[in-house]
């Protein structure tokens, strides 16, 4: 509860309310797309470099690749779970339904990033091949997605957008890229390599991070009041949603074996949803699913309650799957 | 007075992430020159939208080209099946340009 | 042939600060769909200006919606008394579209 | 209604180093008042481009002023000399607009 | 007469006058417009998170209450000064000069941060509160502005405008906000909260601000000789008004009690114009004014003149007024 | 050959090929245009200011004339080399070779800014005023090009852009500007006045350095494929070239007795092309010089050979040579 609290109270999280606020108050606040976009960038690159210095330094391990594996068949499994929950308590057609689906078995990166902040001031650091899984969970969400949507009679684009360009958005999407080539150079540079930039991505990474949540905040806000398709039933399940994924997430970790950091983290990553990768490919393979929609759902309700209330609340759960496991 | 003669003046506007199938069913109706707009925001039927790098999936642009009748004609009935399901708005008119030999 | 039907093309540039003026008009007049654009910089009676972000006056934006003759009237009409006090510019013009019931 | 008069309007597309050529014609054959647009990217006979900020080389403007006959004409015959060697695309159409003396 | 030569040629400055040299030679540097804007909102959050600080730790005191009044009441009262002498002396219309004076009594915060770097390193560190000061003079300037415009018969807008927008605009101004929120999150997060942070927020600052410097030499520089209206009584006006208002200010802080680099912020509050709240403002509610000559007079020369001569000027002021009253 | 592959494995140069890689796969990975810029100016401002500290620490000395006078003579030379090696091995006609060798006798930036990151980390730091050669490399090539150009009978734009704004934009270029106007104000402040804003400047510099190699290979790669007049023998002059230039560039350094170090920083502006001035120069003066093959050849081969093989090459002969001679 103390943690919750004091979570709450960071800078990080107060600069997101800030954002918020503004937002609702419809304050002409507004941080430059291009800035916004390139701390996005920013973000990225340093997540993956300090994971992947982290895993030089503590070498291969078999937890590795059960966190992998784990986190594989989340992104291809959690979209399943959440599809009939749209499509039938949340009313979607299928093309919508799928598109949803696809956010949510996805992951969101500044929702991990803010998470590990959060687990690193609570002793709680997760492993560093924890960014090589959220790289991984990028994806695969993204094909049960289409998946499903066409299984519902949505012919994707004409029969365009199938060929190699979507392909190519999918496994070749600029924030897969980023992080694992990021990811890699962490493992390649190690410690030594890393130290003569560690001044730009380590120091500067927690004021970055409150400038970008922030304009998070703002851009949450704004997704929410602009959205004309939101319903209840639909809110509704853009909380319950994360909160079932966070806990198999979390349950998950911690079956496996992972230490209760990384477990919450496989949780936060579960219970996150996209709002970078799937929704520039949902736009190109689904042109006729409501972009406002799915961008109200996973940017303006489920990130500020994963930023507030979630990341805390898995952590929790994690802890708790612990004890009662050993 | 510089002689100046008739073309077709072909605009349309595409989510980002769908322009490359305008710009292909360009190329093969023979329209080779063409210019690419970044909008700003507007509305549509899902609502009010704005461009924001960030997701990327709401960023329009609008696509111009002038060109003769023929090739503009040929576009326009290559584009015609995607009108409805790429969400796509076209507009044709009428403009003079010199040099008529270029278009 | 892919067949078209005539409508109009409403263009104005307006200060980015005065923008909502220009929408909410629209959208009394019946204008559901537009699209906004950014200028760049531009010449007018108190002299050369260029959008920079930090003040946000000088900014200038380009609202265009393709709409029927009754509707495009009813907005003009709606945005006349506008023309001088908000320094307004406004063109119209013909244009062809595909699936002319949509617009 | 509201009444409304012809006028020309006239575009040209121009690299960004040589929007300054442009200008100045502008406002010697009288046009006192214009917008500028940045574009975002295009296709042309060097192939495939895009606005990088970054060498600033392959930018493109478009230039957009509304005028009587006159004056776009005493334009267009300005500029025509520098369509080939300066690369610009011109083109010139029709709108219709209220207060016809501002143009 | 040492402190402002060495006030000069401190990078900060030397990169404003770079920039001013650069924009007056008409050379094509130039910073993207996204960045500047960055940097400003960044230099907003910075200054609002480390006034709260200072007041987290410095705690309540009644010079805060003195200094807030204070301020409030130069915000009302400054542009009552600057209008007559606008539309009498400087010939403007009715229109033009209240927007102007709106100008005039609101302030300029990169002209504030800037004082409050070169007061720093004189050592007379201002106290943290007079960043709520400065958030506070930001509006009621545009009130008394938009009602002496109005007086004159400006019908604003064709009753336009008058609505939620502007009053969202003046009350909920971008800058307001952002200097507020990141106020009170210092004052929240406190000295602990920061330490986190301070790497990227009081690390960075002189940096970021010398870059910023830079821009607003080419913007200012722009400013000035892009205007048709600006005349040379107009061009007095606005050297004079800042001196005028600046020496108010320095009597006026040393008179409520004030310390010498209080009184001295408050008189660099008080000698600056605004040039990012109030233009936004008159454009929409003023749309008949000349923007271009607003921001000419503020910008182009007022900004200028208080960065490099005002600075150390209005400072000497509030010594010399501390050491007669003492 | 260790110190060559160290430098490949350097985080720097890594993310320029995570950069490469990504654009050739035409990853949607993308940094924002203004990002871009404000990461390039930000590097000139730095470089300037640190070469303008170390001049005002290790005084004026003969060897800056030395070093002033052959980066001039260089300038003025390597076009004439360059333009019958396009015209009659590369094929081009004559506006378009005199566009190319202004790009070849001019300098890049970022070249030499990695290249002194690498000679810095190899203990062969060159001298500060290495900086000031950078800038006065900039320009004279293009006055060359240009007459090289016209002696081919290219009819200057019309006659239009002869006049002031081409003489501005060679001559008051920004890049121009920023270099010599950072480099000055580095004299000015000294170690004293840097000291403050070292954290930005400093600290920080190999990490943007990162970032803004990320967004060159990005950069480099679409030159590379978008081209459609790159020709194989073309492509073996772009490699070609700078091999010759850094040759003679290390050969002048070592003779007019510059330590490695700096001549390996000669050999490195006299390897590099330019790809911000030359080219907005050449877009003013020759329209019709194709701005897509200048590109592809500066930027899309010499830049990426230069940053992998080229900086460690140059500085092996200058080593080399230095034996020789003494
Ligand atoms: N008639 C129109 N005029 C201008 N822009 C339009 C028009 N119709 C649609 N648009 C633009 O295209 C987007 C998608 O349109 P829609 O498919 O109707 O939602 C809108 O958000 C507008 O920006
Ligand atoms: N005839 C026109 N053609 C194109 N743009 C115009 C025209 N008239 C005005 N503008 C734009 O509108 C702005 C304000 O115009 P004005 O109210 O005449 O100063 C100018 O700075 C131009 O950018
Ligand atoms: N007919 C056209 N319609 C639209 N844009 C054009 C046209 N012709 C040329 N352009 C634009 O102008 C640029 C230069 O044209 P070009 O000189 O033909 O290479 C192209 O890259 C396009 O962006
Ligand atoms: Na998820
Ligand atoms: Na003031
Ligand atoms: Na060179």
């Amino acid at each position: 509860m103390d943690a919750a609290i004091s979570t709450l109270l960071s800078p990080v999280i107060l600069f997101f309310i800030l954002g918020g606020l503004a937002g609702f108050a419809r304050s002409d606040l507004a941080i430059p797309e291009s800035i916004a976009k390139g701390m996005s960038l920013y973000l990225m690159a340093a997540i993956g470099l300090k994971g992947g210095v982290q895993v030089a330094e503590a070498g291969f391990s078999l937890g590795i690749v059960a966190a992998l594996a784990a986190g594989l068949a989340l992104g291809f499994i959690l979209p399943l779970i959440a599809y009939p929950a749209l499509r039938w308590f949340g009313r979607l057609d299928g093309v919508n339904a799928g598109a949803v689906a696809a956010h949510y078995g996805s992951v969101s990166v500044v929702t991990f990033v803010t998470g590990v902040e959060v687990l690193t001031v609570g002793d709680l650091a997760p492993a560093g091949y924890m960014v090589a899984v959220l790289a991984l969970m990028e994806t695969p969400a993204i094909l049960v997605g289409l998946f499903l949507a066409n299984r519902s009679g949505a012919a994707i684009g004409n029969g365009e957008g199938k060929g190699g360009a979507l392909w190519r958005e999918v496994l070749l999407n600029g924030s897969v890229v980023l992080l694992v080539g990021s990811f890699l150079i962490g493992i390649i540079a190690g410690k030594d390599g890393f130290t003569p930039i560690a001044p730009m991505f380590e120091t500067a990474f927690r004021g970055v991070l409150c400038l970008f949540l922030l304009d998070m905040g703002l851009v949450a806000a704004r997704r929410l009041t602009q959205s004309r398709a939101l319903t209840v039933r639909l809110s509704v399940l853009a909380i319950a949603l994360p909160i079932l994924n966070g806990t198999i997430g979390a349950l998950v970790g911690i079956l496996i074996g992972l230490d209760v950091g990384s477990a919450s983290a496989l949780a936060i990553l579960a219970a996150s949803a996209s709002y970078i990768a799937v929704p520039a490919a949902m736009r190109m393979a689904l042109p006729r699913a409501d972009a406002g929609l799915y961008l109200a759902l996973s940017l303006g309700i489920t990130f500020p309650f994963n930023i507030t209330v979630g990341i805390p609340l898995y952590t929790a759960l994690a802890s708790w799957f612990a004890g009662v496991i050993a | 007075m510089t002689t100046t003669v008739r073309r077709r003046r072909i605009e349309v506007l595409v989510d980002k992430p769908l322009m490359s199938t305008v710009e292909k069913h360009a190329e093969l109706a023979g329209i080779e020159h063409y210019t690419i707009f970044a909008a700003h925001s507007g509305r549509g039927h899902t609502g009010r939208w704005s461009d924001d790098q960030l997701t990327g999936a709401l960023a329009k642009r609008m696509f111009l080209a002038v060109s003769n009748e023929e090739t503009s004609d040929r576009f326009i009935e290559a584009l015609t099946p995607f009108l409805d399901s790429h969400g796509l708005v076209l507009f044709v008119s009428n403009v003079e340009v010199v040099r008529g030999e270029r278009y």
